[in-house]
């Protein structure tokens, strides 16, 4: 893994772009990394196009600019690929990671001529088989650590039980739900 | 014995706060201080802290009420940014001229207009010289260990001033990072219980917020000023004790690879981290560069920072806020007039930068310092008061 | 529970002669008389916004109060003492403070109808157990005469002074003690100066007494503002009630309480005629100016009667 | 902290004597202070005339009439601006209200 690994994510407001790279943050936290996870703020509402970053490093990273050359692009939303140059500045040795139920080769030819990685995941319809609702935000992580390599898988996976057995202490089922759509998204990644 | 966490600016003074317990918080909404009282109503809601939550209609109320609760005796907080601070107005100087050591965390924002949310100093520099203490952060850890301090120094009988903790607005306040915190005993421990001599709650009556007469103004003027000027001594002494329970330490101002700096950046808040990165890239290359952050703008550290500048050949002075005395922000004035009476003195110039949320990045420090060495060849600063990554 | 003058003159005083109030002042009698109202046994904490009141009775290193006593700024005494209320909550409830203490916030009109009304209201809405005082002498005295919102109809103010095109003040005066009862708070009260100083003495211990925000609004007449020769300020506010310019009377838990009906309403100029700042109004071919404040006094007269049921 | 009582703070005092912020340690200190030779006009109290109905102490904004066992006494002129109010609210003509000349110290002494 590099020194520091430098994650950009997409999303439309309310959608949980913010949530899940703060999810990230605290997984690579469990993992003793140095985090940092921030969003980029504005006064958009609901449904605007947003951005979040991740910064995942060995040691403490003292910057705080925002990430204009990231290792990993991830796009919560399909349809902002279509309003958003998600791909730029990103490293072509990294990857774009999609919430989409498209083959990655679908997708290159909408992404402004970028030649690294594309991966897909169709986190929407793996949430609605897990939790029964449209929460992409479990399988975009999943995505994410499987792709990036920025967190053990195995680690990643253990902690995660426990922190959503945490979060949701009060709703078991929703434990097994989360747990289901994480592992289902690290399997089902299309990696292209 | 710290804990090892991650948490946002905000989540990070919040928790500070109720690890203090304090007494009582005023506090209103605005962005982006308003997560420190929301997290702390939770607190209140659930029992974890003796606190009573004031919440007022206005920040004017928030600090008129942290006014009304510190003169009776008790230790009062409240959090605002920008136009919140600006309202507080009046109050700041009514706060600092009773002395009152009211805390407030501060997350600092444009002050409009036009209507900004996002982070630069230009709130707290206005209320520079309102009588406060104020204390700035570069990361998450610094506004909780600023926090755990403010008090101490604050509430200590040869100050008796309010303090603001400041940490710049999203950059720290929303940023999850690392943190390591203290026990919550060991912090109660370290900061103790505030008992004021007097108060309007004590056994004897008191009376607060006179009509002063000019035959006693200027000698409780003076009285003030001299709480500022023991401030210093104090934020040491406090940040000493600090450092021998964390192992964190602290001073007035945090010099950075100074040793042989040729060229050196004084600044303040988050962008400082920025700017390591930019030193550590140059000097990888070679170039003998640093910086030198500043902690406590009031009290003003002039004489530390003329020694830990005097030796440079060119210093760059970064206002995140524009003065507009058409010579430079307050910082690059105060930098200025600290090193007046240095021989040898840098070329001193001065940037504003950072407004309304303006990103800084590592390579428009660099950018900074290639100047530097521009101006350290010429001989003098051309253009002494710049702009950087404006459009023009 | 009945009244007595002598009782009520045994109870200690709360504010100390060496103020420098005008000659002949209406606050510091508002004052002296609210304060009577509690207990010997309890403590009074006071709070008083910016204006002639608090200037003139806390003069470094003077103070007329007896008592705890917080002034901070003109526009905010109900945020202040809502802080020092709550902060008597909390270290009551953590065992720091033993005695019991009462709250109480004084203001003049223009702190308390104008520039302080903010943050009276959030006060008042946020519940803190504290009696807010208004001394009202309808215009900002402290600065020299100005009009406030609490400033009657027609009468000549120095920023709204009668000339040869404009007649005084061009609005009716607001009706404070109204809007304050529509925050519907235990207790509110309007009131003044009269006879052996029942009425007031009574509201001031209702108010100090009931737990939660009270009211009172006194009418406090200004000597020197409303131009009448300073020993005639209980015949001054008697016209006021006898007139119906400032009727007396409470809101309690709600309930409208009408506490005096004149036998005999007398006619607005007879309140209006014993004060300079009115003058104007009966020179030759203003008539119409009286009529339309008899006019107006009437209307509030009959909305009040109507809401107490009189 | 100085803790000073305000009988000791003068215009003479040093800023380091000085009470900080302003604040006042005790209550009622302006009872020092005479307001007395502000009258030009003076109440001049008739006991032989007064029935005790006590009319007159409430409506003093000076706190000048001092009531003691349900009896009221003499004017305080250390405090009585002169204002006449108590003059005008006696029913039974006990006060008159006369030219001050301020000649006389009776009774000028702080209480």
């Amino acid at each position: 893994m590099k020194e520091i690994v430098e994650i950009r994510w997409h999303g439309r407001g309310g959608q949980g772009a913010k949530t899940a790279s703060l999810l990230l943050a605290d997984a690579a936290f469990n993992t003793g990394r140095y985090v940092q996870g921030f969003p980029e703020y504005g006064p958009e509402r609901m449904g605007a196009p947003i951005t979040a970053y991740n910064r995942i490093s060995q040691e403490r990273c003292t910057v705080h600019s925002n990430i204009y050359e990231p290792d990993y692009v991830v796009v919560v939303d399909e349809t902002l690929l279509y309003a958003v140059d998600v791909t730029k500045g990103l490293s072509e040795e990294g990857a774009v990671i999609v919430n989409s139920d498209k083959k990655p080769e679908e997708l290159r030819g909408s992404l402004h001529g970028y030649r690294g990685k594309i991966c897909t995941v169709d986190a929407g319809r793996i949430s609605e088989e897990t939790l029964g609702k449209n929460f992409p935000n479990t399988p975009m992580l999943g995505a994410v650590v499987k792709v990036s390599g920025v967190i053990p898988e195995e680690n990643f996976v253990k902690d995660m039980r426990q922190s959503f057995a945490h979060k949701f202490a009060t709703k078991p089922q929703m434990i097994e739900g989360n747990m289901r759509a994480l592992v289902k998204a690290m399997q089902e990644v299309l990696i292209g | 014995m710290g804990i090892r966490e991650r948490l946002s600016g905000n989540e990070a003074v919040a928790y500070a706060l109720k690890q203090i317990n304090p007494d009582v918080m005023g506090a209103f909404p605005i962005t982006p201080s308003t997560e420190i009282p929301q997290y702390f109503s939770q607190y209140v809601a659930n029992g974890e802290v003796d606190t009573a939550f004031i919440p007022v209609e206005s920040e004017h109320s928030a600090l008129s009420a942290c006014i009304g609760a510190e003169a009776a005796g008790a230790r009062a907080v409240t959090a605002t940014s920008s136009c919140g601070l600006a309202l507080m107005w009046e109050l700041l100087y009514v706060a600092a001229s009773s002395r009152l050591p009211i805390t407030l965390a501060c997350v600092n924002r444009a002050l409009s207009g036009p209507i900004n949310i996002n982070n630069d100093h230009s709130d707290s520099m206005g209320a520079r010289d309102s009588g406060w203490l104020q204390l700035y952060a570069e990361t998450n850890q610094e506004a909780y260990d600023n926090m755990l301090q403010a008090m101490r120094i604050a509430e200590h009988p040869d100050v008796q001033l309010p303090v603001m903790v400041c940490q710049d607005g999203f950059i720290t306040s929303h940023a999850i990072e690392n943190i390591e915190l203290v026990e919550t005993d060991a912090v109660r421990a370290f900061v103790g219980q505030y008992r004021p001599e007097h108060s309007l709650l004590g056994p004897e009556p008191m009376s607060v917020g006179p009509y002063d007469v000019p035959a006693y103004y200027m000698e409780h003027k003076r009285h003030q000023a001299q709480g500022m000027i023991n401030a210093k001594r104090v934020i040491l002494d406090v940040a000493r004790e600090f450092e021998r329970m964390t192992g964190r330490g602290y001073g007035l101002i945090e010099t950075y690879r100074m040793e042989d700096a040729e060229c050196a950046l004084v600044l303040i808040g988050s962008s400082a981290g920025t700017a390591k990165a930019a030193v550590e890239r140059l000097r990888a290359a070679g170039k003998r560069v640093g910086l030198v952050k500043i902690r406590a703008f009031r009290p003003f550290p002039a004489e530390e920072l003329a020694a830990a500048l005097q030796n440079c050949g060119a210093v760059a002075v970064m206002d995140k806020c524009a003065g507009f005395s058409a010579g430079g922000g307050p910082l690059f004035a105060e930098v200025c007039a600290a090193l007046y009476g240095a021989a040898p003195r840098p070329l001193l110039v001065s940037y504003t930068y950072g407004l309304g949320g303006r990103d800084v990045t590592v390579d428009s420090m660099e950018r900074v310092f290639g100047e530097l060495e521009e101006t350290l060849r010429s001989g003098a600063a051309a253009e002494p008061c710049r702009w950087l990554d404006v459009r023009g | 529970m009945s009244y007595s003058l002598k009782e009520e003159l045994a109870k200690p005083e709360r504010l100390s002669g060496g103020h420098r109030m005008c000659a002949g002042c209406g606050s510091p009698i508002a004052v002296r008389t609210v304060l009577r109202a509690v207990k010997p046994e309890d403590r009074a904490v006071v709070c008083c916004a910016t204006g002639c009141l608090e200037v003139s009775t806390f003069l470094y290193p003077y103070t007329a109060w007896k008592d705890s006593f917080i002034h901070s700024a003109f526009e905010n005494a109900g945020a202040t003492i809502s802080g020092v209320e709550t902060a008597y909550a909390s270290l009551k409830k953590q065992g720091k403070v033993k005695e019991s203490c009462k709250f109480i916030a004084f203001g003049g009109d223009g702190g308390t109808y104008d520039i302080g009304f903010q943050s009276l209201s959030g006060a008042l809405e946020r519940g803190h157990d504290m009696v807010y005082v208004c001394y009202d002498n309808e215009a900002y005295m402290n600065t020299g005469i100005q009009r406030s919102s609490s400033t009657p109809h027609f009468a000549d103010a120095t920023t709204a002074p009668a000339g040869r095109v404009v007649p005084g003040k061009t609005q009716e005066k607001k009706d404070l003690t109204r809007i304050v009862a529509e925050h519907h708070i235990p207790y509110v009260a309007q009131t003044t100066f009269l006879g052996n100083f029942r009425d007031i003495s009574e509201k001031a211990e209702r108010a100090i007494y009931t737990p939660g925000p009270a009211f009172l609004n006194v009418m406090a007449p200004c000597p020197r503002g409303w131009r009448y020769p300073s020993e005639e300020l209980m015949e001054i506010t008697r016209l006021a009630v006898e007139t119906c310019v400032w009727p007396l009377f409470e809101v309690i838990e709600g309930r409208w309480v009408l506490n005096y009906q004149p036998k005999n309403k007398l006619p607005v100029e007879e309140y209006l005629k014993r004060q300079g700042r009115f003058k104007h109004m009966f020179a030759p071919g203003n008539e119409w100016m009286i009529e339309t404040c008899q006019k107006e006094v009437d209307r509030r007269w009959e909305r009040l009667c109507a809401a107490c049921n009189a | 902290m100085n803790s000073k009582r305000a009988a000791e703070i003068r215009e003479d005092i040093r800023w380091q004597e000085i009470t900080p912020g302003g604040a006042v340690y005790e209550g009622g200190t302006a009872s020092a202070v005479k307001t007395g030779d502000w009258r030009v006009m003076r109440p001049v109290f008739h006991a032989d005339r007064c029935r005790q109905c006590l009319l007159c102490a409430p409506t003093c904004p000076d706190m000048a009439i001092p009531v003691k066992d349900g009896k009221r006494e003499d004017f305080d002129y250390f405090y009585c601006k002169g204002c006449g109010i108590c003059f005008k609210v006696c029913p039974f003509q006990a006060i008159s209200f006369e030219k001050e000349t301020h000649q006389e110290v009776n009774g000028d002494g702080n209480p």
